[in-house]
């Protein structure tokens, strides 16, 4: 039960999250039901009428069905490139078997008197599949487009693989971050939307094949209709299909609260200072190791990214990074990729030490090396993982002399509460961690710069910044404005107050006074 | 008067078991010829082979002077109303729709005179017009036969070929059929080929009469003829009962 | 004699339109009743009332003295052969499977036994026997019906419905058909309801006739009666047509 | 049209590792298809004849498939276990959506006039659906279950995830080692079992329909159900169901040729010095990340593991693991798992490094000091990968003072070939390639230990050694038989000669005298 309750806090404090998943869930999956049935519709009568291709053709869609998702996908992606297309392309050619399949059964099992007394009747070949076979076959294919509509949903999952979002993204956010109330959720809203979507389709299929069909059933048919089709041109709308106008820019996202303020925030500025329009692409699952190769393709025109991270998991450089190479990171990203980091933010993401604030006053402590000399007084709390790292608590321990009184593994969730309550005085966090703002706690100076640097950068494609050279200008507005407490604050925001990351963006700018009405 | 349909050396045989052997004969337009013969003999080949619903094997079949083996079907069958043994209804659609079927195949649009034609039709072969939005299902044996003598009319045709049209009905509408067709037959000059297993239905109605015999024709003559001069013992058999 | 089917206020109705307001009716065992009546009169569904396919809207059906809405229709069912309107064959079995379907449904094993009683029944009805691999739709029209007539034969019953069994046939067929179904009915006093829209055909065969109008019985007598004192103007045309 | 060679010549060379996964493909996808026949064709009657239940248990079908794979197996691992029956359970339950909608629709709209037909004969509910509802439905279920058999054989390639084998091993293992070649059979050959039991079902559905069968067809009918009941038996036989005899030691082995060669020579001893049974799990996908959760779980007894790999992926230590250290590392497994590592094999598959023979002799080298003193005058070739590790080449050019003349990356399939063209003087190898069989080339002894130790053990659980007591000493008769250069031989008769690991197994154990007749 606390489970099911936890889903259901969870739906209720990320709705918008969950509500864009489903959108685009639908959308992907709509297309994709749409483009299906009527190639599957196609193919399927051609068969019927030319049946000495059926075997070749069924044999080619079971072929195809047969070739595994990741594979699929990783031979669509060089023709049509990460996001939309490729699933859409993918889901199509998945969908065809049931239909395809129906459709031959259902036409070719017809009665053939009916079909010979159509004939007699002087109806042209047209004609018998419209007015007779397909009706007679529709209870047949209805079954294998139903079939195929629940298939194509649950499949839609795969589109947040390549960054094409949908309900996938919670799924996969989920397994990868071991939340099962998250990949619960994912699941769950992907099956209510299958049990929706055939419900629809199952009242739609009654009250087609409704004899004497009364007022109020057809007015069910008219507004199921429409219904669907105001989702297909919501969705078709919505898609990049049509959305690809030239002026667009394509920020992308790593799925970090922080990364999604800062995401909106650059949309609200660039849109408003300049004519360009930003689409989003938000959390793209996998982080890095997925957006980077999309920045190469071109897919992705900026993103935000931390300098710590670029040199290890991007360069795959294996010293550790501090400031003083930035001149270093810029050029090996210029020969390598020609992107530019521009415009950092000021913050710094990384570990941090924190003390509770009466002990910070008592002490006058302020850095590193100040808490050294109190070391023995004192209790630590970290993660578990921190104590293994091998640049974790044994290398910080050495570095700074520390000589704690006792040492206490700690969950992640648990960390800030039990600095609140006293039960440790130090803990080891991120230094944007919201839950950093917060009166009673104090971040310490690394005064020996221990920690490796991950300040906060935009990467952008140079092709890019030489395109619309009025964009660099616009992300300099936000050059050095964000402090590692301003981030903390922002992720606040969010987190613990679930106020919109859109939202917290534009109130952050206004502060800036950036924001023109 | 001239021949509307030949058959020339027609051959139709399912396997082994040949039904027609060798078929001649000729049609003349405006004539109703009555088709009668035993359960089997090959009426019904006969019919489906003037529309050209079943091959012929060897021959031919001229329908107005053409081979239909090289015409186009489709126009050729516009011309050919078609009222199917038992009934041959399309199970999916409601009575009205089975009647206009042929209408509305030609001219989609003018709908207010397909259903003016669809409410004379079903008058005359004597049906209520509140059945018009049963389904076939919903009628009895008889009323089914009807829709699909209905059908067959409704198509206007220069040839109507009828397979035991009155087959299902009771007797009392059996004659007020009769009697329809044949007016239908003197005001249109339509030409009929009328299977019927009834001898006195075969004599009243056709001006000419086709007895079959196993897929040969025994006697192919006007009514008076054949009751003064039984080509063989078949046919006397079958006089004899009237 | 003893009472074998009875129809006590009987009532059948779909939607507004009622097919059988009341009806009361007692069939004698050993009876050959013909039931005659104008298409749509709801012939059909009497026969269909009595075999429990047709569930009523008010009233009861006995059978052997025993309400059928209170009873087991499926042994009542095999106890009544039943030959369906039109032929009613199972179009996925062969001629043979269709006619040995009733006995198979009560004993699979002896299948010599299915097999000569095939056979016979197939002869009785004036058929072939290379017919019995043949599927339903490789049959002529008065082929099928025949077959559906050997099918219910093949239950060997004690109560025959027959819907309109030799309408598709010819008149020589007819007449043997008649003077089977007549031979068998005097040698194992099976009861028969039997329905026809050849007047001709009721007054011969029957011991009984039912003239039924519009769902009701307008006459029920044997047929002499019936020839001597018409009930009523319709009966009167009826037998007119003789 | 390389492509297409490559994959022949894969074929060819490894038929047996092909055919042993396409029969547990078969195996598993046959087991699934026929329960879930039987299953979804009840479910699909039992709904056609309860029509109000048919929305719910429809809705639950669809629910059900839309459970996504990974979630669905984890969720079943807890109650299933690890293998066939998890796989065959989430087989089924997939596969039930085609059939139960399929069987629903076919039954449902059969024209009612030929069931009331059948009724006024007096059939029993069982014999409408027998003999008239079945035949006539035939082609909608038949429809939906061919569809059923083709989803059902391409989704087995899950089976690999959880060790349960089938072509999945074959496609998983070319993506991870982004062995295009591998993963295109794999594929390939899942379509092609798909295709050919299509091609069966089909001429089966036509046989059975078809009217008046001829000699020539009922004899292929006949033919076609023995061939499939044949499988299917055979399938059950091999299966775990029934195998599972109290006497079995479960035996698992990584994806590597010298894990199946001393996979099949401790099947070969135990087997013939006990009682014992041992079933081998071969390559399983994933290696000691997957063996060691099922392991755990006691699914497996015994596999072959390397110390080196044990301190750092399954005890997750940082620091680098030297033979010093197997004390500790026993004592930790037993703490940590109570299992122990027993009889060393006496070989240890780390880095080497390699030199032509004619350059060893020329200047005497043995050892990697020896080595030092001539680098100026060799050149030194190694993968990629190597130069970028942080324990690869510069740390290994710092510890013994190496100055090659030149350094060259070689890609992993040139290097033997380089060395013995006399295009390179050293290489880096894994100890006991299979390669390294070669008179031509000496490897050298790494006399710092620079490079950390891998050796070759036993982890078996100490409930298994407990339970049978005759286990260790089997073992024992292996132990320190196996030197480097003896591995990379039997690895280089697998890898080059192309004989059989099970093969190459029983000539080792002959040569030791460890084989009775
Ligand atoms: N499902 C239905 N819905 C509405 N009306 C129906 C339905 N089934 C039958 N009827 C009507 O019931 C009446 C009696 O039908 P029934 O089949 O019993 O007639 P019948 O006497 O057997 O006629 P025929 O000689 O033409 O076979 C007919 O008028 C028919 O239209
Ligand atoms: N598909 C078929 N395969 C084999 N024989 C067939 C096939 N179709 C029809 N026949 C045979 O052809 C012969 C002629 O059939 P046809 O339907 O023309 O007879 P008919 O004269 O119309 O008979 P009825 O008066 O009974 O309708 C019959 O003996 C029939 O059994
Ligand atoms: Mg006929
Ligand atoms: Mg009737």
């Amino acid at each position: 039960m606390d489970f099911i309750m936890d889903v259901l806090t969870l739906f209720h404090d990320r709705a918008d999250f969950f509500l864009n998943l489903v959108f685009q869930h639908l959308q992907i999956s709509l297309i994709a039901i749409l483009i299906a049935t009527i190639l599957g519709l196609l193919l399927g009568i051609w068969i019927s009428e030319h049946q000495k291709s059926s075997n070749i053709v069924i044999g080619i869609v079971n072929f195809i069905y047969t070739i595994p998702s990741i594979s699929l996908l990783g031979f669509l992606i060089p023709f049509s490139g990460i996001g939309n297309t490729t699933v859409i392309i993918a889901l199509v050619v998945y969908a065809l078997l049931p239909m395809v399949r129906n459709t031959h059964t259902g036409i070719t099992n017809i009665n053939p008197a009916i079909i010979e007394a159509a004939k007699g009747m002087g109806s042209t070949k047209m004609q018998i599949l419209w007015k007779i076979k397909l009706p007679l076959a529709l209870p047949t294919i209805m079954s294998g487009f139903r079939n195929m509509v629940v298939m194509t949903i649950a499949l839609t999952g795969i589109a947040s693989f390549i960054g094409a979002g949908g309900l996938g993204v919670a799924i996969y956010r989920g397994i990868t971050t071991n939340n099962a109330v998250m990949t619960f959720a994912g699941s769950l809203l992907i099956a209510l939307l299958a049990f929706f979507m055939d419900f629809i389709f199952g009242r739609l299929e009654k009250a087609l094949t409704a004899r004497r069909p009364n007022a109020k059933r057809k007015m069910f048919v008219e507004i199921a209709s429409a219904a669907v089709v105001i989702l297909l041109v919501f969705a078709m709308l919505f898609s990049n299909i049509f959305g690809k106008t030239d002026k667009v820019i394509h920020l992308a996202t790593k799925p970090m609260t922080e990364q999604m303020i800062i995401g909106e925030a650059l949309k609200i500025l660039i849109e408003q200072e300049s004519d360009l329009t930003v689409e989003i692409t938000e959390g793209v699952g996998g982080g890095t190791s997925n957006i980077q190769p999309a920045m190469e393709k071109g897919e992705f025109d900026i993103y935000p990214e931390y300098t710590g991270t670029g040199w290890n998991a991007v360069l795959k450089e294996k010293s550790i990074y501090h400031e003083s190479m930035f001149k270093e990171l810029q050029d090996k990203y210029k020969e390598a990729y020609d992107f530019s980091w521009v415009s950092g933010y000021g913050f710094n993401n990384t570990y941090g030490i924190a003390v509770a604030k009466e002990i910070a006053q008592a002490y006058n402590i302020k850095t590193y090396s100040d808490l050294a000399k109190y070391t023995p007084q004192l209790t630590f709390g970290a993660e578990y993982d921190f104590y293994e790292r091998e640049d974790g608590y044994e290398a910080l321990q050495s570095a700074y002399d520390f000589n704690f009184k006792e040492t206490v593994d700690l969950d992640i969730g648990l960390k800030y509460q039990s600095i609140q309550q006293g039960d440790v005085d130090v803990i080891v966090v991120f230094t944007t961690d919201g839950q950093l703002n917060d009166d009673r706690i104090v971040v310490l100076e690394d005064d020996k710069n221990f920690f490796p640097s991950y300040m906060a950068y935009n990467v952008v494609r140079n092709e890019t910044l030489t395109k619309y050279p009025e964009l660099k200008e616009i992300l300099d507005k936000l050059e050095n404005k964000i402090s590692d407490s301003t981030m903390a604050r922002l992720n606040y925001e969010v987190e613990v107050n679930k106020k919109e990351p859109k939202q917290v963006a534009k109130e952050f700018l206004d502060e800036l006074g950036l924001l023109k009405e | 008067m001239n021949t509307i349909i030949e058959f020339k050396h027609a051959r139709k045989s399912y396997g082994d078991h040949v039904v027609i052997p060798d078929l001649n004969l000729k049609i003349e337009k405006g004539e109703f010829v009555t088709l009668i013969g035993s359960s089997g003999s090959g009426k019904t080949t006969i019919l489906k082979m003037i529309n050209g619903l079943i091959p012929l094997d060897a021959g031919s079949v001229y329908v107005e002077g053409k081979d239909i083996a090289t015409e186009d079907l489709i126009s050729l069958r516009r011309n050919i109303g078609y009222a199917i043994q038992g009934s041959g209804l399309f199970p999916h659609m409601d009575v009205e729709d089975n009647i206009a079927y042929v209408p509305n195949l030609l001219n989609k649009k003018d709908k207010q005179r397909t259903r003016k034609a669809v409410e004379k039709w079903i008058q005359v072969v004597g049906l209520e017009r509140d059945l018009l939005d049963r389904y076939p299902d919903e009628l009895s044996g008889g009323q089914q036969q009807r829709v699909g003598i209905a059908r067959a009319l409704a198509a206007s045709p220069e040839i109507l070929l009828m397979d035991e049209p009155f087959g299902a009905v009771d007797d009392i509408t059996r004659h007020m059929l009769q009697d329809e067709i044949k007016r239908i037959h003197e005001q249109t000059g339509v030409t009929i080929v009328f299977v019927t297993h009834d001898i006195r239905e075969a004599l009243k109605l056709g001006t000419k009469v086709i007895v079959l015999e196993h897929g040969e024709i025994a006697q192919y003559d006007t009514p008076e003829a054949i009751q003064q001069a039984p080509a063989n013992d078949y046919v006397k058999q079958l006089i004899s009962d009237k």
